[in-house]
């Protein structure tokens, strides 16, 4: 039977590919994908301890992880497309002012 | 049985399109590999009993979250390989591959809390559903309005910064910028 | 009754559907000429077999005969891919239809659903929306202004739709109590009276609207209107591939007239003498009947009417009409 | 009842805080009419309790909890009793007389609303200093007092030597205020509260050594505030404030709060009999000190500052033998005098153009008469002379000190007396008769304006009458404070009587004759005991070598040797291990979010390894 440590393995590893991406990739869309895989793996788990314990707080944590995705997307991708007309990339390295 | 061979291929497929997601070169392939992932995911919250929260899953990823993704991507030029200065791979991969064997060793290891009390354990014979609206409307509700608050602002942050004003800069004033203003 | 007979019955059940239903679809393109014909004062295809019936076939070996062309520069799994989403999400979208009341074949009881979701609304429209991605990724593999065009026109318009969508059958909804389709269909046994038509008209008329914008049809098909943009997303597409997007819409047609009979029109309750399932044939063969009509008779609207409908006309309808459903109910 | 004793006390510094949103602009005559109407109508309110309280009725009000945390709780209390209504009267009418004043003192000065704001934040200080019901409230007032001391003695701070002065009185308090506040602990730590009615009521209890090192360590504060020896160097170089505020310092607010502390701790003075004496030897002491060097000092509003040092040695022998009532009255008579002498002496130097030296003065009394008859009325009540009210305080003073079969104080005072009248009519004298020295140094003397020398009036009145208060004050006070017993014979008291008087007089005449023929030759001058007199006895170069200098040495030494080669260094140490530390991290902020991703990703996986490591051993 599948119980909670397979979803829980399934979720550390989708959570590693997200973080991988967001290291690995400069290009702000990609990032923005690689911290919805993040959120995704992170709401698996979520869903799959509330359903092994009997808990829904699980679902409700998912839910609202779920809307802040959304109010991300909404946001971070308004944000993106100002600043390709501004500066025509959207490469990670062109957003280096705030130097240390 | 099913379950089984539903939960494997699922999670085979999850994980081969986040790899995609991830690795691609292409904004598009990536786009569409991580839609795919996502309805996959609502798979798996059907499979835990989680029926709304998949059908959610579905809308809101797959038919909002990562349309407007779409929608955005076509500001940019999606053919266009892209192109990204990486350096020192190796750590990315060490990291990577460590954050994994260690999440995997933690959580495939004995779960500690086996003594874990559900604070809000489902009742039977009420839905999925049910529960949720339950949930949601009694100890969530504070939680709810303002999530529902907060996408209001995002939505209207979003309109805002892809309107024409938010060309006026502000901030970052040069020289173009005036020439722009003046003609 | 073993796992595996079930598995073979939900095996048996979506091959019928898929065969069935795509028959129609193909089916529904003939019609749709032959309407379209006698709106105008002409026959339509007439030729081929009798009254031009065999028509449907020819096309088929046209199409499924026809070259297919990948253009050079296009992102070619993308490109590939595309055409076959639109059929493959109407279809998974009939996953959760109950098409025809229970009936029994050799004392077998068979639910005409494939699965019995207790979600099963927002699944199809969940589901019916992933189809969104066909023109969208069609659109965008392309490479082609006009397709990208398309591809845009297709995100504002379905995304903006289905907020009226959701919006207005959460009334009908928040009367029932269910999202079962089947409760649904339950709720308005009392014969015609129980209708939730009656009850609901704002809702049913919204829902029909954001149905047709759902589906492209016109007035609303500004994804692949040829005056505007040439063909939309499906500029660049030819032979089979382009038939599947066509076949994708006109099963979604027909899960709309689904959706519309079951939730507002009684579902597949008796009327009268009519028994349920003869009822829901008429009632889908009804509205896609209406689509085609109103094809005829309608021009389409530009996009920036299109948005104002939806944004400044039917949300706040539907807004309107849940606020007074909750005071009604309460 | 309770609103006039918010009114009263609160009015001051409603006016207070409207003037000092003026502070910074150009004059504003209203801000000045407005606070003097404000305190005055303070005086007229604290009139309507005066009239209220009796033997039965004192006003106690808690205004609100103010500190409360475990044990301790110190509520905002005001009480108006017999001895806190005297003294509200007194500060409120002499404040009032101050502010009106002070409008025309301060006609030209370009920080006219800013003074105002400062003289009325200083009466409500004041006013929570004697109404307080609890030491708290009293310490709280007390260092308002302070504060505003500091701020208008150096109101002029552009010049080096006010800025000197202010801060010079600032801590010479504070060094006192530290036996103050020693006192107020030992009261919590035996008793447990601050309230005047349980800290009274418990004293008795105990340890008589407990209850001497409480009294000793008011006394110091007290010492302080009223710049007895050794603090009472501030007093005289607090002159180079404006005049009212002298006037306000040294008649009403600031010096009399010391007294006014033994007053109200009378309960705990009573317990402590040697104690009490000290006090009184002391006072003895710096009335004769003090009047020594009010003889030869030539500063105007110095003589007055001495003389005022000398009658707090007075209030304090009274209070100190035991006569609380005694020393509140003279407090409240020489508030009048002394407040009239100072305005009077304000009124001389604008006509000098704040020239203060008397010898280039003499004459006077041809252009300012009024001024000229005010203060010379003042000067007499000051010496003593029935029926002037210093008569009734003073010479009851000395009944006390020969009552306590105390002949020493009582010949310090006595001689006292006689000095004092001397220094008074010196003054007078040498200002307004004799010699016109001034026109030869080309001053053009002017009378002040008609409405403040109306205003003085008042006070000149009551140093007049004061006196004859003597028997209502008398009772209406000691229904709170301890009677005084005289034991003397009645014929002795009227020997007494004479002799102070006849010495008075004896001053006087001799000042009148001396000074009418120009004054002591200039080999007075060389003789020692002037220039001990005229140094201050040598006590301000004292404390600069004795106590100034080692400091400042300490003091370099510390800073030089151990504060920048051992602390700065250390700190500098640290400092720069930070430094090179963030030096070195510095890359990690490098602003590019994909290495700030990576380090976080580092951390991450720091933990995770972390939580393997050190998991819960199951």
């Amino acid at each position: 039977m599948i119980g909670l440590a397979h979803y829980l393995v399934l979720s550390g590893i989708l959570f590693s590919i997200g973080l991988f991406g967001v290291m690995k990739r400069k290009n702000l869309l990609m990032l923005f994908f690689s911290t919805e895989i993040l959120l995704n793996a992170v709401n698996i788990g979520f869903v799959a301890v509330g359903r092994f314990y009997g808990d829904m707080s699980g679902q409700i944590f998912a839910f609202f992880i779920i809307a802040v995705a959304a109010s991300e997307v909404a946001v971070g991708l308004g944000l993106i497309v100002l600043w390709y007309k501004r500066t025509g990339s959207i490469d990670l390295d062109s957003l280096q002012m705030m130097k240390g | 049985m099913y379950e089984v061979i539903a939960f494997y291929t699922f999670s085979l497929l999850t994980i081969a399109l986040f790899g995609v997601v991830v690795i691609s070169k292409n904004a598009l392939y990536s786009m569409s590999a991580l839609a795919g992932g996502m309805i996959f995911i609502a798979g798996f919250f059907f499979m835990l009993e989680a029926e709304f929260l998949g059908v959610v899953q579905i809308i809101v990823y797959t038919g909002a979250v990562m349309a407007l993704y779409a929608f955005g991507m076509m500001f940019f030029d999606t053919t266009k390989e892209v192109r990204e200065r990486v350096h020192a791979q190796k750590v990315i991969y060490t990291l990577a591959i460590l954050v994994a064997v260690c999440v995997v060793f933690i959580v495939s290891g004995p779960i500690v809390g086996q003594k874990m009390q559900a604070l809000y354990p489902s009742i039977e014979g009420v839905g999925n559903i049910q529960m949720v609206g339950l949930l949601l409307f009694t100890k969530y509700l504070v939680v709810f309005e303002l999530a529902a608050i907060m996408l209001l602002v995002a939505m209207i942050s979003g309109i805002l910064l892809v309107s024409d004003r938010m060309n006026l800069d502000l901030t970052l004033k040069d020289e173009d910028d005036k020439e722009r203003e003046m003609i | 009754m073993g796992e595996m007979a079930i598995v073979i019955e939900t095996v048996i059940k979506a091959i019928t559907v898929l065969a069935v239903v795509a028959g129609m679809a193909a089916f529904a393109t003939y019609i749709e000429r032959k309407v379209l014909a006698f709106m105008q004062r002409r026959l339509g295809p007439m030729h081929v077999g009798p009254h031009g019936i065999l028509q449907l076939a020819a096309d088929g070996i046209k199409l499924f005969t026809k070259e297919d062309i990948v253009p050079q520069n296009s992102i070619k799994p993308i490109f590939k891919i595309a055409p076959v989403i639109a059929p493959a999400s109407a279809f998974t979208a009939m996953a959760a239809v109950p098409f025809f009341p229970e009936f029994t074949l050799f004392g077998y009881t068979v639910h005409p659903i494939i699965a019995d979701i207790n979600v099963g609304i927002l699944f199809v429209m969940g589901v019916a929306s992933v189809g969104m991605y066909a023109p969208l990724l069609a659109g965008m593999s392309s490479v082609n202004k006009w397709a990208l065009l398309g591809a845009a026109r297709t995100v504002i318009q379905l995304l903006s739709f289905e907020v009226v969508t959701g919006l207005s059958i959460l009334a009908p909804l928040m009367m029932i109590g269910s999202l079962s389709l089947i409760d649904i269909n339950d709720y308005q046994m009392g014969g015609v009276g129980s209708w939730l038509a009656w009850k609901q008209p704002l809702a049913f008329v919204l829902f029909m609207i954001a149905g047709f914008a759902e589906t492209n049809r016109t007035p609303f098909d500004l994804i692949e209107v040829e005056s505007e943009v040439v063909s939309g997303y499906a500029t660049d597409y030819s032979g089979m591939r382009w038939g599947l997007f066509f076949v994708g819409e006109y099963a979604n047609m027909i899960t709309v007239s689904f959706l519309v009979s079951i939730i507002f029109l009684g579902g597949y309750n008796p009327i009268w003498f009519i028994p349920g399932g003869l009822a829901i044939l008429l009632k889908i063969s009804f509205f896609i009947f209406l689509f085609l009509w109103v094809r005829a008779a309608w021009p389409h609207v530009r996009p920036d009417q299109l948005m104002w409908l939806c944004w400044k006309v039917l949300m706040p309808l539907a807004l309107l009409n849940i606020l007074l459903t909750g005071i009604v109910l309460i | 009842m309770e609103k006039y004793l918010y009114i009263t006390l609160f009015a001051p510094l409603v006016g207070s805080l409207i003037a000092a949103f003026f502070a910074a602009k150009p004059k504003e005559l209203y801000t000045g009419i407005l606070t003097s109407a404000l305190v005055g109508i303070s005086f007229l309110s604290s009139i309507v309790l005066l009239n209220y309280v009796d033997a039965d009725t004192i006003l106690h009000v808690k205004m609100m909890d103010w500190i409360s945390v475990g044990n301790l709780s110190i509520p905002f209390g005001f009480v108006v009793d017999q001895v806190s209504i005297i003294m509200m009267v007194t500060v409120t009418f002499v404040s009032t007389i101050v502010h009106i004043y002070s409008i025309g003192y301060m006609e030209h000065d370009k920080s006219f609303n800013r003074f105002f704001s400062y003289l009325s934040a200083f009466v409500f200080s004041m006013l929570i200093l004697v109404m307080s019901d609890n030491f708290i409230g009293l310490f709280i007032g007390w260092e308002g007092v302070g504060l505003c001391s500091w701020m208008l003695i150096g109101f002029w701070y552009h010049k080096q030597s006010a800025s000197w002065a202010a801060n010079e009185a600032f801590i010479m308090n504070r060094i006192a205020d530290l036996g103050m506040l020693m006192g107020l602990f030992l009261i919590y730590w035996e008793i447990g509260s601050f309230q005047y009615d349980i800290v009274f009521a418990n004293i008795l209890n105990l340890n008589i050594n407990t209850v001497t090192w409480i009294g000793s360590f008011l006394f110091i504060g007290a010492m302080g505030k009223s710049a007895q020896f050794p603090f009472h160097t501030w007093l005289a170089d607090a002159m180079e404030g404006p005049t009212p505020v002298s006037a306000l310092i040294h008649a009403a607010t600031m010096v009399t709060a010391g007294v006014y502390l033994i007053i109200r701790a009378s309960d705990i003075y009573f317990l402590i009999p040697d104690v009490g004496y000290v006090i009184a030897s002391l006072g003895a002491f710096v009335a004769v000190f003090a009047a020594s060097m009010a003889l030869v000092n030539r500063d105007l509003k110095r003589i007055i500052a001495y003389s005022t040092l000398s009658q707090l040695g007075y209030m304090f022998v009274a209070a100190g033998l035991g006569a609380y009532w005694i020393a509140l009255f003279h407090l409240m008579t020489h508030a009048f005098f002394k407040s009239l002498l100072f305005l009077g002496a304000g009124n001389v130097m604008h006509a000098m153009n704040d020239e203060l030296d008397i010898k280039k003065m003499g004459g006077l009394y041809q252009s300012m008469r009024a001024t000229a008859i005010l203060m010379t009325i003042a000067s007499i009540a000051l010496a003593g002379i029935y029926p002037f009210a210093g008569f009734f305080s003073k010479d009851k003073i000395l009944e006390v000190a020969f009552n306590h079969e105390a002949y020493l104080l009582w010949f310090a005072l006595f001689i006292g007396a006689g000095m004092t009248a001397f220094y008074s009519f010196r003054l007078v004298m040498m200002v307004f008769f004799g010699e016109q020295v001034h026109k030869r140094l080309g001053f053009h003397p002017h009378e002040a304006r008609p409405f403040v020398i109306y205003a003085l009036t008042p006070l000149a009145l009551l140093s007049i009458v004061a006196g004859f208060l003597e028997y209502s004050f008398h009772a209406f006070v000691i229904d709170l404070l301890r009677d005084y017993k005289f034991t003397l014979d009645h014929s002795v008291g009227w020997m007494l009587i004479v002799a102070t008087t006849a010495i008075a007089l004896s001053g006087i005449a001799f000042a009148v004759y001396k000074y009418k023929r120009g004054g002591f030759g200039a080999g007075v001058e060389s003789l020692g005991i002037y220039k001990l007199l005229v140094n201050q006895y040598y006590i301000p170069q004292f404390y600069n070598n004795a106590i100034l200098k080692p400091f400042a040495a300490i003091s370099t030494f510390f800073w030089k040797q151990i504060d920048l080669k051992i602390v700065d260094a250390t700190v500098d140490l640290i400092g720069k291990m930070f430094y090179n530390a963030g030096g070195k991290t510095r890359q990690i902020q490098s602003g590019n979010l994909s290495s700030m991703l990576r380090w976080m990703v580092a951390g991450i996986a720091v933990m995770l390894v972390l939580a393997i490591i050190l998991r819960p051993m199951v």
